[in-house]
């Protein structure tokens, strides 16, 4: 099978989705340390992102009546600024957490108040 | 003002160095195998370790985010410490909590050898003290042993001298100008101080043939009179030297950043001044008025009669030179790092003048420049201890004679020692980038420390 | 054999965003983790600029690798103490993880090839993609409401339908910003007890 | 280009391929070479500031061939890694540096229609590309294991996140006049003389120059703003460790940032392309040559890329002029003037541009001149301010 012979179409770029989406949710699962935990959150949504702009792609479904269009970019967009806030405050958050337990272990975290 | 602490006491000076802050704990002082088993010292420095918290803990701003402090060695081998002085800086972040100097990495035991060899032969040991003004370091043992031996030079001889170390006075300045350039991050000044130098060092060079260790002045006289033609020479130095002080003071005292980098930051008061013995450019910027060669013992202060000058210190307010350079920016405060680099800058302002006004007593004055001591000069069996004037301070030294031509005891009381000494009191709270500030303006330098 | 180059650039970057993810969750260390998050964050802005979506991956670049990253090393290096962190997780969980993770990954990839494969004209010609066309500006100007791809096929006479922009998610985006900001700079902000001996200079400002 | 090339090759693959490398090996040879240039120029500037020659042996009378000197020493020192270095980044780091402030050219045009990669969003690819270069700063400060390396990491980190703000604010100003973020349009939207610049253009776009001038200086870690690296409190910051080829890569990242900071900075206020007086439009006009001509064309695409060069390097000039007349600012002091000075003021000067154009759409001269003039210059008009008005319009 000739890979870099053929032209790549959306499934190509749902399959990366997918793979992001998994390992995100791996690092998810696995991870102790918030910060880890973060950046599984992270890949998660990259991997959402990259099914937006897959389908909202001219280049890659243009012909198709089920295309996103700029829509699919535009959520894109408002995914990738609300990453960047949760990531703000998911980082504030375990700020403080260290603060109070001197550990960023979230297996630590079964208590509510600091 | 009580100035009982920056007293030439004789007394005192024979003691082990103690700065008179008891603030400063001794064994930081005594040097790195003293350190060694302690959380400074090399092998605990890890930011895990367990900080001994000597002397009374730090109150400083704090912040709830909870930050590790580190122990971060500053030196030997930094830029800008000056020479092989070492650090341990106590930081959270970029806010410096607690300096320790760790010194002694240049001691060559300058003193015991003073005890196995003549009064003259100890002269170029003196030069390597404080390398970058050897007429002043010779001027000051010179001048005790003449004390001790209670000889003293002929006129003409005297001018010569104040000739000289004025102009080494320039010369310290401006390595202390050029340097403190450097350590704030501009590089420029510090060329055209040293291009300067230069010139200061080629005039020296044709006086003994030395550049740096000149064993010039010596006691009872200086080695060899002026070669013919030399004071055209340094008169025509002086008149191109003169303009670029101003260049100075652009790129330097004057400039927006540099103001903003020196201008309270370091604030030494007087009294903490005076109570670490404190001295020279680093007492006068905190507004002392007191300068040796105004209120020093006769054999020294007879050199500088008849001479038109002032103690350059901040009183009442202002500085007492006419001079058309750049006012006290707002936001300086006295006793900070501006105004130690201004003293500085108006020393020497002032001490071209004094070289012009020796240069015209010198070529008026008739007679001898005075003959050095014999090598087999007995020494009478007493002690003499005399503190002059040098670029960084006040430089004493005491000489033990007891009947024969080698001194019993030689000893250097450093001005730079003294200096360095407030450094811990004034980084505390400071940022990182302050400490090479703070430390620039007190211009130590690590051989006249170490000695 | 002729490489075609569009899609020797997207297995270039998909097997750099699939093999930095897959990185990050066998690191343990948590700044090669932030590091390998790093690459594969901009591979897949790489695979934007492929889609055509150009101003995106920018975004893409400024905002996620350019800004969250940072973000992230900042709070390795608040948090983490060295020796390094690295907190082992139990052999059980990671095999909870692994099977958790591969159906998922069986699921999405099932949906993913359920979707017909077939490509644009454009594609299939092999030509490069719209890099050209614009993106940003009709992208702007949907935030503000209006969407310019879409008024060249319709009379503005019956613009109300399929026209309809996002100002207001704009709108709540923006204020949810705001509002992320001053809550993120309030959690994490210094409580400073300034006790009576303060230091002796201010640390906001040297004076003029 | 590539049809042309098909025609002899016979193969439209190998013809793109073969121009695709041919512009990647173009554009990364100016910037190499430029960078080499710049290592020259900074001895030598600092050396006729500092009333000294600079290099005056190597390659000649004035030391051309100095930076490849430097070049083959740094090749021949030993490489160390520091026995506590987390080694994997150590060596990563300086590649991610490169790379970032090697690939904000691909999307810089340097003449009317000369750009490898002619992207919509050009100038927001260049800022975001250009911002990634901390991202190898950190890591080596981290990586290195040293405490001093850690400081200038820190120091980086909040500088360089702080000052990315105000500098895209300040970029936005000429964006938003110019009405499209394609470097290619705004660069030929400053076509005819020097008045046509941006930065003449109302007087908030002129203060927007000076606010990003500052800015870029600051984000490429420049003095005053060279904290991250501070020799003399920092040894040498996050570069203490490395030596050898390592710290000439960051060295060459540096240097090329420089340069990409600079040319921004061409596009947005001072022109592009286009030199201070039309006078390759003026000679044609004078000799009767045809503008629309493809070898007149080529011409005036070449000396465009000369004056775009000359300008770029003129930029880099004056940061090296800087570095050699001040001291460096405290790391407090640069925050405080990145957050209460620039960033405020380039707030203000992105609002004081909106309501001008708002208030001028079609210029000063036209609202003084009345209708008519606003008319002609309307017609007269480079296309993106068309655009511009056509969006407007749509948006009424």
């Amino acid at each position: 099978m000739n890979l870099l012979g053929q032209p790549v179409g959306l499934v190509h770029y749902l399959v990366v989705g997918a793979v992001l989406f998994a390992c995100g949710v791996v690092c998810m699962a696995v991870k102790r340390n918030a910060v880890g935990v973060l950046m599984g959150i992270e890949l998660v949504l990259n991997g959402a992102n990259l099914n937006f702009v897959a389908l909202g792609s001219r280049f890659l479904r243009a012909d198709s009546p089920l295309a996103l269009g700029l829509d699919g970019q535009a959520m894109a967009l408002f995914v990738i600024v609300l990453a960047a806030a949760e990531a703000a405050v998911a980082l504030a958050i375990a700020l403080n957490y260290y603060n109070t337990h001197a550990t960023i272990d979230v297996d630590e975290a079964d208590q509510l108040k600091g | 003002m009580a100035l009982e602490g920056a007293s030439t006491d004789v007394r005192r000076a024979p003691s082990p160095e103690v700065p008179l802050g008891a603030e400063v704990r001794n064994e930081t002082i005594a040097g790195p195998q003293a350190n060694a088993g302690q959380a400074g010292g090399l092998e605990a420095d890890r930011p895990t370790a367990p900080l001994a918290t000597q002397g009374k803990p730090l109150e400083v701003a704090e912040f709830d985010v909870r930050t590790d402090e580190i122990l971060v060695n500053m030196g030997p081998q930094h830029p800008s410490t000056h020479g092989v002085l070492r650090l341990v800086l106590r930081t959270d972040g970029e806010v410096v909590l607690e300096v320790t100097p760790h010194i002694g990495y240049l001691h060559r035991c300058a003193e015991k050898i003073g005890e196995n060899v003549t009064a003259r032969q100890w002269i170029p040991y003196t030069d390597r003290m404080d390398y970058l003004a050897g007429m002043n370091m010779n001027l000051g043992f010179a001048l005790a042993v003449e004390k001790l031996l209670q000889i003293e030079v002929p006129e003409k001889g005297r001018h010569l001298r104040v000739l000289i170390a004025e102009l080494n006075r320039i010369a310290s300045h401006l390595v202390a100008a050029g340097t403190y350039g450097l350590d704030l991050g501009s590089f420029t000044p510090f060329m055209y101080c040293f291009r300067e130098r230069e010139r200061i060092l080629d005039l020296f060079e044709l006086v003994c043939g030395a550049r740096l260790t000149y064993s010039y002045i010596t006691v009872g006289g200086v080695t060899a009179d002026l070669p013919p033609g030399w004071l055209q020479k340094c008169e025509s130095f002086l008149d191109q030297f003169e303009p670029v002080i101003d260049e100075l003071h652009v790129l330097l005292t004057s400039q927006a950043v540099f103001i903003r980098r020196t201008a309270g930051i370091g604030i030494l008061p007087a009294e903490t001044a005076i109570q670490y013995g404190c001295s020279g450019p680093v007492l006068r910027g905190s507004g002392v008025n007191w300068d040796l060669r105004r209120d020093g013992e006769p054999i020294y202060t007879r050199m500088y009669e008849g001479y038109r000058w002032e103690v350059i210190a901040q009183t009442d307010g202002r500085y007492p030179q006419d001079h058309p350079y750049p006012p006290v920016p707002k936001g300086a405060v006295l006793g900070d790092s501006w105004h130690r680099f201004y003293v500085r800058m108006l020393e020497v302002v002032q001490s071209v003048g004094l070289v012009r006004q020796a240069i015209e007593k010198y070529s008026r004055a008739r007679g001898p420049v005075g003959e050095p001591i014999k090598q087999s000069q007995k020494l009478p069996k007493a002690e003499a201890y005399l503190e002059t004037e040098a670029p960084k301070g006040q430089m004493g030294f005491l000489v033990v004679g007891d009947g024969t031509p080698v001194p019993r005891r030689c000893r250097a009381r450093s001005s730079s020692f003294c200096n360095l000494s407030v450094l811990s009191e004034l980084c505390r709270g400071c940022l990182v980038a302050d400490v090479p500030a703070i430390l620039g303006s007190l211009d130590i330098v690590l051989g006249e420390v170490d000695r | 054999m002729a490489v075609h180059w569009h899609s020797f650039f997207f297995w270039l970057m998909a097997i750099m965003a699939c093999g930095f993810a897959l990185a990050v969750v066998f690191s343990n260390n948590i700044v090669r983790m932030a590091f390998y998050l790093i690459l594969s964050l901009g591979a897949v802005s790489g695979l934007f600029f492929l889609a055509g979506a150009d101003f995106l991956g920018a975004m893409q670049l400024m905002i996620y690798v350019g800004g969250t990253v940072v973000l992230l090393v900042f709070g390795v290096m608040l948090t983490a103490r060295r020796p390094w962190v690295d907190m082992q997780t139990s052999g059980g969980q990671w095999v909870l993880a692994a099977v958790v993770g591969a159906l998922l990954l069986a699921v999405l990839l099932q949906t993913a090839f359920s979707v017909p494969p077939w490509q644009s004209s454009a594609a299939a010609a092999g030509a490069l993609p719209p890099a050209a066309e614009p993106t940003a500006g009709p992208l702007g100007l949907a935030m503000v409401g209006v969407r310019v791809e879409r008024m060249a096929d319709r009379p503005a006479a019956e613009s109300s339908s399929g026209l309809a922009g996002y100002l207001l998610p704009f709108e709540i985006v923006s204020v949810h910003l705001v509002v992320v900001l001053v809550g993120a700079a309030y959690l994490a902000r210094a409580r400073r007890r300034l006790s009576a001996a303060a230091p002796a200079r201010p640390l906001e400002e040297a004076p003029q | 280009m590539v049809d042309f090339l098909a025609q002899y090759l016979g193969s439209v693959w190998l013809a793109g391929t073969l121009w695709a490398l041919v512009q990647v090996v173009l554009v990364l040879t100016v910037v190499m070479i430029s960078v080499a240039f710049f290592t020259w120029l900074e001895r030598k500037e600092s050396a006729r500031i500092q009333d000294r020659l600079g290099p005056t042996r190597v390659g000649g009378r004035f030391g051309w061939l100095q930076p490849v000197a430097d070049g083959l020493k740094l090749l021949m020192k030993e490489d160390l890694i520091p026995a506590a270095a987390d080694r994997v980044l150590f060596r990563a780091a300086p590649y991610v540096s490169f790379c970032a402030a090697f690939t904000v050219f691909v999307a810089l045009p340097v003449a009317s229609g000369w750009v490898a990669l002619r992207l919509d969003a050009g100038v927001f690819f260049v800022l975001a590309v250009a911002g990634l270069e901390v991202l190898g700063v950190v890591l080596a400060g981290y990586a290195s294991g040293s405490k001093w390396s850690l400081f200038g990491a820190m120091r980086e980190a909040a500088q360089v996140v702080s000052y990315e703000v105000p500098l895209a604010l300040s970029a936005v100003v000429p964006v938003m006049v110019a009405g499209s973020i394609d470097p290619v349009t705004i660069g030929d939207l400053q076509a005819g003389g020097f008045w046509n610049w941006l930065v003449f253009h109302d007087p908030f776009t002129f203060a927007a120059f000076f606010v990003y001038f500052t800015c870029a200086v600051a984000s490429v870690n420049r003095a005053p703003f060279d904290l991250p690296e501070a020799e003399s409190e920092l040894v040498a910051g996050f570069m203490t460790e490395y030596s050898g080829f390592r710290w000439r890569v960051f060295f060459m990242a540096e240097y090329a940032s420089m340069l990409a900071v600079s040319f921004l900075l061409v596009f947005l206020f001072l022109g592009a392309w286009h030199g201070p007086l039309p006078l390759v439009a003026g000679v044609y006009a004078v000799l009767g040559i045809p503008a629309g001509h493809p070898l007149a064309i080529f011409v005036a695409q070449l000396a465009g890329a000369g004056v775009f060069l000359v300008k770029g390097y003129l930029g880099v000039a004056t940061m090296i002029w800087l570095r050699w007349t001040l001291p460096r600012l405290r790391i407090d002091q640069v925050m405080t003037m990145c957050l209460k000075y620039c960033l405020p003021l380039s707030a203000a000067m992105f609002l004081g541009a909106a309501v001008w154009l708002y208030a001028f759409p079609a210029g000063v001269t036209s609202r003084l001149l009345g209708p008519g003039a606003a008319a002609t210059e309307a017609a007269g008009s480079p296309p993106a301010v068309a655009g511009r008005t056509a969006l407007a319009e749509g948006e009424r």
